[in-house]
């Protein structure tokens, strides 16, 4: 079953195609990367989807349902989390207030707390509860961006380059994370490390020029010769 | 008086309101289009114009025309010097945070105020004109299918408030020169486009934006010596052209110049053309509505260009 | 010591000057501490409501002056029932919210006798529900029609000044039978204007003459030709009344308007007070005529009671600060601070008074006070008190200028301000 | 000691001092508590937007004097009771409020300043153009008559000082409750990072228009208690000076806490009523605290205190 689908969707910014005319479907369960070159178009087509910005034109199809033109917070309230490219915690409140404002909007009182508690513990930031989040190291906000979203207990979670800036211990954290929730969570993985790339997803999409370059498994992929091009700077 | 000689003097009128609008509000649109900061505290500068204009011109004596030319020379530079100061003790070391520049701008309102009422005093005192003749205007009428000029009652206005619309104009063109001509208005567009690169490029933004500031103030400081002896020095009387100022530069557009004349010209003249049809105090009801719609509807056509 | 331009309290026009140009920020002395005179053990203690901040200050300047020159006057004759009098200003701001808590100032913590002092009609109303509640009796110099209306209570009096109501119904006789039928009005947009366009419309019809156009200019209006050319054509007079800071720019740009060919002019002086009539650009006003509550400038046959009274404030015969003639007096209106000391005198020796616990004893005795004759104690002229509506009826002057001039060319009757009344205080509880 | 018993033991002690003080305080600064008690629900109002929510309103009369005047024209044209007059005063605000939201919020920051501001210009304009009820800028006074509640007559002191505690408590509780609940948890995520708010799926606008009519109709409400508790409901209210004022208040106490607004109105008072004695030009004095506020201590008095002794202060 088809979670989440785009049609015709395209945005443009001063006459520049940041996306254009993206035909897109994530069934459910699959975990998905999304990759591209730089400017590629990989960040503000997730935001289309989510809703932070608005499409020039298309429709945006999640659990069979026209989202077009909902906003934002309408989206996130039917089952979507999304975690920021450039990290976007409160950095004035604690960490684990910055993970329980993520669960309220589902839980309340010691059902909160502890999802709360469950989701910094995934993470591996148990030991920093009380600490303002603008004091964590810039690997320690990305985690803390992913309990975020993994608290919300999403059917689609849209994860914006989750290891930027993540030591390689934390990344082996991270990968197991991905794969422990596999299966009952839907994820869009937009991300350049090629090794969670190819470890993670289950298939991957190739946005290039704002278009939908390619499609396919991770073998598929790195065996693609436009895909090679795109990458190397020569197609 | 009839609709046609009404409007002639309603424009005449308009047009001495919408020079000295322009000036200060031009200073209050350099100081938002350069630093990106709204200054509260331009209607007291404006009042401390003309209250150094009083305080110049009766140390002067002699013939009034004396005391109000050194006035108009000196005046707008000692308050811009002011405010280059405060902008250098106070605004700078705020970073120029756009909300906490409002709420210190409130502080330094208080300040000149209060400082002016313990030191000038709370009366309203004038300064003479350097000339004023009254000038009586013809109008015409049909009489028999034939055009002739007639004199109605009322239809006047002095050369004195033909020099302030002349000088205010002047001074609007200079300052059009300074920004597009020379080295130092290069370098506040260039502040004003992008204050990063600028910082980059060399430019020393911090001296640019004392310098804007200053010229802020002194701009409307020389608005006010201008005005001074058509009304009175008087230490409240900051608010009015504040208020008058926020409206023409968000009519015309945060920060764009043409767009802050244009936008004086139209506020001074429909001010007095809409008391003709309207109760007054309702047709200010209706401007101060109109200018917060404006905001609320099409902010970005009117905040100039809007920074990513 | 009559004179006090010299003093620190008193902004003059060099005083400015000097200070601008020293650049200080010195502050004025309270009053209080001026007036720490070693007197008998116990003074009465007068709390005096005063404008020196807001739009009032320019007329709060001057009842400071005239209220000093009285007291001194009272207590260099022995004080009220044997005590001096000890005067504790405070600043209202010209704001209601800070005059209510100076009253509360006044009755709790400076101890005062009684309040006493305001001028602009909404702190007055503001204050005097506080006043009333406090039982602290409150004489107000404010010529509002607030107290004899009814709206405030039996703790607040204007036994010194004349209210508006008076002064412009009694207006409309003398305008229609000498300077014409058909009026137009040109008041400010407030309570203030207000009140001059409801009562001198109906006096005007009630003498047979009509008010064709009623101008009202927004208040924070800095400029005013743009609103003249409503003036209709077949206007015979101009009533003009402006209050504020801007009202120089208002007088001058009305002559700049009209020019040579000017209807009759009547304006109450509110429109020029503070403002020197030498000022260029009031050269038109030559021929036209005001309202003064007390003629500005010392007539011919001036009174020996205005000789003392214009010394003791210091103010020369053409209505100037002595030390300095272009600082020009509120000369029409600040008498009521003089007279109105002179009635809490007068009540408070009638009533016996002790203390606060005789304040209610004070009010029996303002109220029951009638007559007051024209004398040292009522230079303005002779006035009637009415004790149940708690305000005082006097004589209007109108004057003509005469070669720059305020000359007084009518003096109205008591009975011309008279009206019925609206309210009966002496049946309130004190 | 947890932070909730804190808490308690902190905001349930200054409410017990305020009571019991009823009993100690000499007459002029019992009354001065009263008045400063009303003021500082006033600023609590103002505090829920510019405190917890992270919006700067310039135009917070317009809401006082909503209240001041729905309360007042109730009392004075349609000859309400007091109870009634006082729902009437918290309606106005509610409505203007509700209003004036749904408008300024389509912008933010400088902008909602000067759309706030522009619309509280308005609102004083017409407060003097329908004079003929309002009485323009003279105002009109609530006769004693007029404001007994309940047979209770709030132009007596001891009263006056109930019922202004009765609205301060009540106000300083609603609050608390308020930011420590989730509805004000997320204000406080708006203030710190309203497009991470709107992304964790909370409804950004809904949230700050709800925060505009809190705290407009607390404001309201403090204005409707204040003309009827002083008898006397007047134009100056509506003024920019009293929009500025609670801004003052709030910074000067702590922008953000719950104990900000009072300790900042009662200083200001007493900082005013001291320095009036001193000079003429005593906003001289708030001229210089909003100026050495904004350089030195923006965070203000109770801010301070969170910033170095305790984290948790509400």
């Amino acid at each position: 079953m088809t979670l989440l689908s785009t049609r015709g969707l395209s945005k443009r910014f001063a006459g520049l195609h940041a996306v254009e005319n993206v035909d897109f479907d994530l069934p459910q369960g699959q975990v998905r990367a999304l990759i591209g070159p730089n400017g590629a178009g990989k960040t503000t087509f997730v935001s289309l989807l989510c809703g932070r910005i608005a499409p020039t034109q298309g429709t945006v199809i999640f659990d069979g349902r026209d989202i077009s033109r909902l906003p934002a917070h309408k989206r996130i309230n039917l089952g979507m989390a999304y975690t920021f490219q450039i990290t976007s915690v409160f950095a004035n409140l604690t960490v684990t207030e910055n993970v329980a404002l993520a669960a309220r909007r589902r839980l309340r009182g010691m059902a909160m707390v502890q999802a709360t508690e469950q989701a910094l513990a995934q993470v591996g930031l148990e030991g920093r509860l009380d600490q303002n989040a603008g004091d964590l190291s810039y690997g320690h906000q990305r985690l803390l961006e992913i309990a975020m979203g993994l608290v919300q207990h999403p059917r689609l979670l849209i994860l914006d380059e989750p290891t930027q800036g993540l030591a390689d211990s934390e990344i082996e954290g991270f990968m197991a994370l991905i794969r422990s929730l596999a299966g009952h969570t839907t994820i869009l993985l937009v991300e350049h490390n090629m090794s969670v790339v190819m470890q993670a997803a289950d298939q991957i999409t190739v946005l290039n020029f704002g278009q939908i370059l390619a499609q396919g498994s991770p073998d598929e992929i790195r065996a693609d010769r436009a895909v090679q091009a795109a990458y190397l700077g020569t197609g | 008086m009839e609709i046609g000689p009404y409007l002639m003097l309603a424009s005449l009128e308009g047009a001495v309101t919408a020079a000295v609008l322009a000036l200060t509000a031009v200073g209050l649109s350099l100081v938002f289009g350069v630093m990106r900061v709204v200054n509260v505290a331009h209607g007291e500068f404006f009042m401390l114009g003309a209250v150094l204009a009083w305080w110049i011109t009766s140390l002067i004596g002699g013939h009034p025309a004396l005391g109000f030319a050194v006035a108009l020379l000196v005046v707008p530079v000692l308050v811009g010097l002011l405010a280059a100061a405060a902008d250098m003790t106070v605004l700078k070391r705020v970073a120029y945070d756009p909300e906490r520049t409002i709420v210190a701008t409130i502080g330094i309102l208080y300040i000149l105020q209060q400082v002016t009422l313990m030191t000038y005093g709370a009366d309203a005192r004038p300064v003479e004109p350097p000339f004023n003749t009254r000038l009586a205007l013809p109008w015409v009428e049909f009489v028999g299918g034939k055009l002739q000029l007639y004199w109605p009652w009322g239809l006047s206005t002095t050369s004195y408030k033909l020099a302030v619309i002349g000088a205010a104009a002047g001074v609007l063109l200079g300052v059009w020169w300074g920004m597009t001509r020379t080295k130092v208005g290069l370098l506040m567009r260039a502040t004003q486009m992008d204050r990063d690169m600028a910082l980059a490029f060399g430019i020393p933004v911090e001296r640019v934006y004392a310098l804007v500031f200053g010229l802020g103030a002194g701009l409307a400081a020389m608005a006010a010596v201008l005005i001074v002896p058509i009304q009175q020095a008087h230490y409240l009387m900051g608010g009015d052209p504040l208020l008058l100022s926020f409206i023409v530069v968000i009519i015309g557009g945060l920060g764009s110049l043409p767009g802050t004349v244009v936008a004086a010209i139209l506020i001074g003249l429909s001010d007095g053309i809409i008391s003709v049809f309207f109760s007054p105090t309702l047709a200010k009801i209706l401007a101060t509505l109109l200018v917060a719609l404006v905001l609320v509807f099409r902010p970005q056509g009117l905040f100039g260009v809007r920074r990513a | 010591m009559t004179n006090d331009s010299g003093k620190p309290s008193t902004t003059t026009r060099r005083g400015a000057l000097k200070t601008l140009a020293a650049g200080a920020g010195a502050a004025s002395l309270p009053l209080w501490a001026r007036y720490a005179q070693a007197q008998t053990s116990e003074p009465i203690r007068i709390g005096f409501q005063v404008h020196r901040t807001g739009i009032g200050a320019a007329y709060g300047r001057w009842y400071d002056r005239t209220t000093t020159a009285a007291v001194d006057m009272i207590n260099a004759a022995g004080g009220i029932n044997g005590r001096m009098v000890e005067i504790l200003a405070e600043d209202d701001g010209t704001d209601p919210k800070r005059g209510a808590e100076v009253v509360e100032k006044f009755a709790n913590q400076h101890n005062c006798d009684i309040g006493f002092g305001t001028l602009f009609s909404h702190v007055v109303i503001g204050s005097a529900p506080r006043a009333g509640e406090l039982k602290l009796p409150y004489f107000v110099v404010s010529e509002g029609h607030h107290v004899a209306s009814g709206m405030l209570n039996r703790y607040t009096l204007q036994p010194g000044i004349t209210d508006v109501k008076s002064q412009v119904q009694a207006m409309a006789p003398f305008v229609s039978q000498n300077l014409g039928k058909k009026v137009t009005m040109i008041f400010p947009d407030f309570a203030f204007g207000h009140d001059h366009r409801d009562y001198f419309t109906a006096a005007i019809q009630e003498q047979g003459g009509e008010v064709v156009a009623q101008i009202a200019i927004p208040p924070t209006e800095t400029s005013f030709t743009k609103y003249f050319p409503k003036i209709p054509r077949e206007t015979e007079v101009v009533y003009h009344v402006m209050v504020g800071p801007a009202v120089l720019t208002f007088v001058k740009e009305l002559g700049e308007f009209f020019g040579p060919s000017r209807p009759e002019m009547f304006g109450f002086i509110d429109s020029l007070e503070a403002v020197d009539m030498a000022s260029p650009g009031l050269e038109f006003l030559e021929g036209t005529y005001f309202w003064e509550g007390n003629p500005r400038y010392a007539q011919t046959d001036q009174s020996e009671y205005d000789k003392l009274y214009r010394t003791a404030v210091g103010v020369d015969e053409n209505g100037a600060s002595v030390g300095d003639p272009k600082d020009i007096s509120t000369y029409a209106h600040m008498f009521g601070c003089w007279e109105t000391l002179y009635v809490i005198k007068a009540g408070m020796e009638a009533a016996g008074y002790q203390g606060p616990a005789d304040r209610a004893k004070l009010i029996e005795a303002v109220e029951a006070i009638t007559d007051m004759p024209h004398s040292n104690e009522h230079p303005q002229g002779t006035k009637l008190f009415n004790g149940k509506t708690h305000q005082v009826f006097g004589p209007q002057y109108i004057s003509r200028v005469t070669d720059g001039k305020l000359i007084v060319v009518h003096t109205t009757s008591i009975e011309d301000t008279m009206y019925p009344d609206e309210v009966d205080y002496t049946t309130q509880p004190l | 000691m947890s932070d909730r018993a804190k808490t308690v033991l902190l905001h349930g002690g200054l409410l017990a001092l305020l009571f019991a003080l009823q009993f100690m305080l000499p007459a002029y600064h019992h009354g001065n508590l009263a008045r400063v008690m009303v003021l500082a629900s006033y600023a609590i109002g103002f505090n829920v937007l510019f405190g917890y929510t992270g919006l700067l309103s310039l135009g917070h009369a317009m809401f006082f004097a909503a209240g001041m005047y729905g309360m007042g024209l109730a009392v004075q044209v349609f000859d309400a009771a007091p109870a009634l007059a006082l729902v009437a005063g918290a309606g106005a605000g509610l409505v203007v409020s509700g209003v004036v939201g749904m408008l300024a919020l389509r912008t933010a920051g400088v902008a909602f300043m000067i759309v706030t501001l522009m619309f509280a210009q308005a609102g004083y304009l017409t407060i003097l153009y329908f004079g003929s009820y309002t009485r323009g800028d003279e105002g009109f006074v609530i006769q004693q008559a007029q404001r007994i509640l309940w047979g209770i007559d709030l132009s007596d002191p001891t009263n006056r000082y109930f019922a202004a505690f009765a609205l301060f408590a009540s106000c300083l509780l609603i609050t608390l409750w308020l930011v420590r609940a989730p509805f004000g948890k997320v204000l406080i995520a708006i203030r710190e990072n309203e497009e991470r708010a709107m992304m964790l799926g909370y409804d950004v606008f809904a949230h700050k228009l709800a925060a505009v009519i809190v705290s407009g109709t607390i404001a309201a409400m403090a204005g409707a208690v204040y003309g009827l508790l002083f008898g006397y409901v007047g134009a100056s209210f509506a003024s920019v000076q009293y929009s500025i004022f609670p801004l003052l208040w709030v910074l000067l106490g702590g922008a953000g806490t719950i104990l900000g607004p009072f300790i900042g109105t009662l200083f200001m008072f007493y900082l005013i009523d001291l320095s009036s004695g001193i000079t003429t030009a005593y906003m001289l004095v708030a001229g210089v605290a909003l100026v050495a506020l904004t350089l030195f201590a923006p965070q203000g008095l109770a801010g301070a205190v969170r910033k170095r002794i305790w984290r948790g202060l509400p």
